[in-house]
């Protein structure tokens, strides 16, 4: 669960971390008092759960009041990557000496987690990992000694730092570290975190994303998740996972669901192969009931952007009766407002089978098959 | 022969009271799975599907002879669970619940490393060696004995491609489910390893997807380490977009890394065919134990 | 560093170990007044940082108001083992089904934590781990893994319990461990956790020793560990503690310094081998300055029940100039009040003789020949 | 040779710019013990008496040679100076801080053991072998070279018998701080190990005191292992009441547990001979060893 620039911000606080003076503001008027507060410059930062907001101009810079309010004006009014923003984020503009990197994550391979640290912080820092990963600092974290002191300042120490700045900077790296653990987080960074022109450093911006699978030990997020605006998640994603269903919307047209997340991955790309376009991946599970299938279609049905349905079952736990069954609860309530394909095999195929068939439905025997009927269907 | 289990895997189910454990412990039992005990705290003493319930790992094996746990335990437990058995000195554990934090999963596996247990999952539909043992969940019927090795990173794809391979005659020597959670006990590299020298296997199949880096480093295995069977490869994921999870908490591409496209290549460049749909996983394979 | 009953109490109930409804008295008055909040029959327990506390009758069980006073009264009017009572803790009695006992500590030989839960509890515990060793369950605590809820299920099946009673002892006890770690526990126990009549579990007794090391990072203990009244040491002791130095009153009348914990222990054990009796032990560390050895002596002169005074001194980091200077400055200040033997050997030992000698006192070479004649001495 | 410590030993001293670790520096440079590197964070870069110092021990054993790490850090951070010197592979670690908290020390020890390091306290005075290395802050004059091994929980106390010994005759092999910390990494059982098997060692001083049960330990060690060479023990604290800390935190006695007695009759009836006073340790051990 991602959280927002703002809300990061006052968590690292709490650990001591240094972060720019600043408030949130909803309109111009609000931005341009709590502006009044603070010392300018100002940055003016649109709060977004999204990447990339400064090269779409969700970032502005400003000397006065008055420039502060044009600039919240201009960003509410904005939609990055196709989200509306509806908070700011304005703070005192910090002095930048130069622009450093520090993150905490886990490292799948190694089964650890790891401490990562550059010289070079900022928007290119992934592009650095990516190119020239050995500009990235790396420290793995055994779990039964954590990340000491000593991890922390030999990070500081290979990035250039010596004497005091190098102990600020590793307190820093330390104090993250305890946050980390603390709120099991799956990414927190802070990119960039700045070396200031009078000799200090700040968590200029600060990235967090909570480990889902540990949110039941975090009522303090658990409780915002599936809350409208406060995730990066879209209506009809909150509405499937209030469901108990994993859902990622797409941009194409047929509507696709499945049993297990590896299945329903390769339906999507079935689909794709005979150049159709899927308009969503949603996951129903092992073992699902008939109420949890029809609470799926029927998300399915009410996404406008999709022209035919496809449902793919191979019954391990899953029982193909249970399937046939929330199908039908489905049409008998609001109808198949839209071409629906069912491929359905596996436990208690033969009974699933004759429930459709008694319904008048028809079932195809191989996902190939059924991702290309879909695709034709959806051409209509 | 097989690898990890087979005819001598002797089981405590932990969790066996709940009613997965329950249920799933019957289908294992219908399977020919040596079950020998189970374990649900506050439980001891009582039986299930005739096998006796303990309170502690630590008395089922004082009293059995096992070396092999399963853990159906709920998710806020399950770590907890997999530490205890681990402890206990039972060296292969299957962990089928899913959603264990990734802090927990990180100790489990520490210890796990230290005490040379072999973790597999979280979040796995287990492993089954066709006609001798089943710890796991999967449908035993889509499974036959054979000489193909399957590593899996999904449950339901792999039955998927089980049923075809089964239905044009491709049995199986061992089908492990790696798990689909971000971090899990086994990579596809240590299962190859495994597969090396297990003489039954003459084949391998890597059923992939997005995520991690856990197919760019098994075909560099492949490639450098010369492995000598018969590969092939299916990564599912292709259309699934960046930042997003696609219903496993492991299935998702971080900004360029971990996607299918990065996968796929690699694979290929290790001279590896790669299977575009589930059917062309017979035909690759197929091709290939001609070939070989 | 000791905690009263009472306060061990209130810091398990913070994390949820069930203790008897109860409170803290003053006055008998106050007593009878905070019974009336209670279920009689009472219990009225001295509070004490002393073991034995039951058979010096510091434990009275009243079962009116009337009687919960009278006994308070009795008992404010003790003095256990030389200790004044000053409060006592009046609970509703527990109705006791069974005695256990269960308590965390360090096993210095292992050179871990070990849990110790036995299936008798009460007063004659440590004679039962003494004796008979193997009614005492242990369990040794691996640090990288700690005790764990299997742990405690484990030990709550070895002392005989199962099915619901034994996950709710094993729950006490994971929760023991939590609070062990998170105040660096010397040694905590529970004795009895009594099984009531009603099937639950009560701390009836409780004991905590905080780990006296570990105190700068426990504030809330910290704080109050030289105050007077409110822990195990003596006036005496506490002066000693805030001047820096080891002090520990004893029962004779040769008041003995030396520097170094051995040294000053094999000191007080030749005295005793030459028939006198230490008044006390004080230890100056190591490297000691003259303002220290000042704050020692003048600690020892001021003890009435000392007749002689042994200074025994092997300078190593010790400079024993700074040892001389420092028992020159006690004498200019307060004068030597009763008969002082000195043996000063080691570092700078010519300097700190000329010293001395100048001052017209005398230092001997052998701790033997110290000991002999500060017994002597003490005969008067 | 000795043990632990010999001309071999090349040093890093943690904490080196403080107080302490620079004027202990000083005296072991003198002793002529291997200093090649110190480490004070945020003092890398600097000097004292010409050892070139560190931000961390890491560092330090990239440039030099290190096989040994003296610690003079305060309190707060002594116990992860400790791990820092663990983690980075040195094999013999002297901590010379007291009072270090239990926990802290439990986990040092516990990392110490799984990677095969030594350690020497905390709260010890440390170790000499002398005429080879000083690795500690004892008086040096008070010791020579000889064939008796000194295992102590006490500082000055050694001195004081080290000094009977040397002015009679009885050099010394290695003298070893066990450290007054009720939990320490060597025990005398350790130190008894190491001394059976040093050819220079001819007979061993145990110097115990109240607390614990190391001494009780090793009287039987030496009584059921056959432990060949001459031993002679002294224990202080005879007069040392009950509950009460004689100034080492290790030093105190619980309910009936840690007695000067009870270790005084463990060692009678393991056949050793105990001092009732310092000046009897020479007497003892010049009787064994004209006996030996």
């Amino acid at each position: 669960m991602k959280l927002f620039e703002h809300e990061a911000k006052t968590i690292l606080a709490g650990y001591a971390i240094p972060v720019p003076k600043g408030a949130l503001a909803t309109s111009p008027g609000q931005a341009k008092k709590l502006a009044s507060q603070l010392r300018p410059p100002f940055a003016v930062k649109a709060q977004v759960l999204i990447a990339g907001r400064g090269k779409a101009g969700g970032i502005q810079f400003a000397h006065t009041l008055d420039e502060a309010e044009n600039a919240t004006k201009k960003i509410l009014n904005m939609e990055i990557r196709g989200l509306k923003v509806h908070k700011v984020l304005i703070e005192e503009k910090v002095q930048v000496r130069k622009e450093l990197y520090f993150g905490i994550t886990t490292d799948r391979s190694r089964r650890c987690y790891v401490a990562l640290a550059s010289a070079s912080g900022g928007v290119d820092v992934e592009e650095i990992a990516y190119t020239t990963p050995r500009k990235m600092i790396k420290t793995l974290i055994d779990p039964t000694i954590g990340f000491r002191g000593y991890h922390a300042r030999e990070m500081a120490s290979k990035i250039g730092y010596s004497g005091k700045l190098m102990l600020k900077l590793a307190a820093i790296y330390e104090k993250l570290f305890k946050f980390a653990m603390e709120n099991d987080v799956e990414l927190v960074e802070m990119n960039p975190i700045v070396e200031t022109s009078d000799g200090t450093f700040v968590a200029a911006d600060a990235r967090i994303i909570i480990d889902d699978s540990a949110l039941y030990r975090h009522p303090q997020y658990s409780q915002r998740l599936i809350s409208d605006q406060k995730t990066e998640l879209t209506l009809q994603e909150i509405k499937a996972r209030k469901a108990g269903l994993a859902y990622v919307e797409l941009e194409g047209n047929i509507g696709i669901m499945g049993n297990g997340a590896g299945l329903v991955m390769a339906t999507l790309d079935a689909v794709q192969l005979y150049n159709g376009s899927p308009a969503n991946f949603l996951d129903v599970g092992g073992g699902a009931s008939e109420s949890q299938i029809d609470a799926a279609l029927a998300i399915l049905l009410a996404d406008d952007k999709s022209s035919a349905i496809l449902i793919n079952i191979l019954g391990g736990i899953t029982r193909c009766d249970e399937v046939a069954r929330g199908i039908l609860a489905t049409r008998n309530k609001v109808g198949f407002t839209k071409p629906i394909v069912i491929r359905l095999v596996g436990t208690n195929e033969d009974e699933g089978r004759r429930i459709l068939a008694e319904a008048g439905i028809h079932v195809l025997d191989s996902m190939e098959e059924a991702a290309k009927k879909a695709v034709e269907l959806s051409r209509g | 022969m097989g690898i990890i289990v087979g005819k001598e895997t002797r089981v405590v189910v932990q969790g066996i009271t709940g009613t997965q454990g329950s249920f799933h412990t019957r289908l294992m039992l219908d399977y020919g799975t040596s079950i020998v005990a189970g374990v649900t705290p506050g439980k001891g003493g009582t039986e299930v599907h005739n096998v006796p319930v303990y309170d502690t790992v630590k008395e089922a094996i004082l009293r059995h002879d096992v070396n092999a746990s399963i853990i159906f335990v709920p998710q806020p437990f399950a770590a907890e669970a997999a530490l205890e058995s681990i402890e206990a000195g039972i060296r292969t554990v299957a962990i089928i619940t899913e959603h264990i934090p990734l802090r927990d999963t990180i100790d489990v596996l520490t210890h796990a490393k230290r005490k040379g247990a072999t973790i597999i999952g979280p979040n796995t539909p287990g492993i089954i060696t066709p006609g001798e043992c089943k710890l796991g969940i999967m449908p035993s019927h889509v499974f036959r004995h054979g000489t193909v090795g399957i590593a899996s990173r999904s449950g339901t794809l792999t039955y998927e491609i089980a049923v075809e391979l089964t239905k044009y005659g491709f049995g199986q020597s061992t089908c492990v489910g790696l798990g689909g959670d971000p971090m899990v006990g086994l990579s596809f590299v240590d299962v190859l390893k495994m597969f090396s020298k297990d003489s039954q296997t003459r084949a391998v199949v890597l059923i992939g997807e997005i995520g991690g880096i856990a197919e760019e480093q098994a075909a560099e295995y492949i490639a450098t380490k010369e492995f000598s069977k018969h590969v092939v490869a299916f990564v599912a994921g292709r259309t699934a977009p960046s930042g997003k999870r696609m219903g496993h908490a492991g299935a998702i591409v971080i900004g360029r890394a971990g996607t299918a496209k990065s996968k796929i290549e690699a694979f290929k460049a290790a001279g590896i065919g790669v299977a575009a749909k589930v059917s062309d996983v017979r035909k690759l394979l197929a091709g290939g134990i001609q070939e070989g």
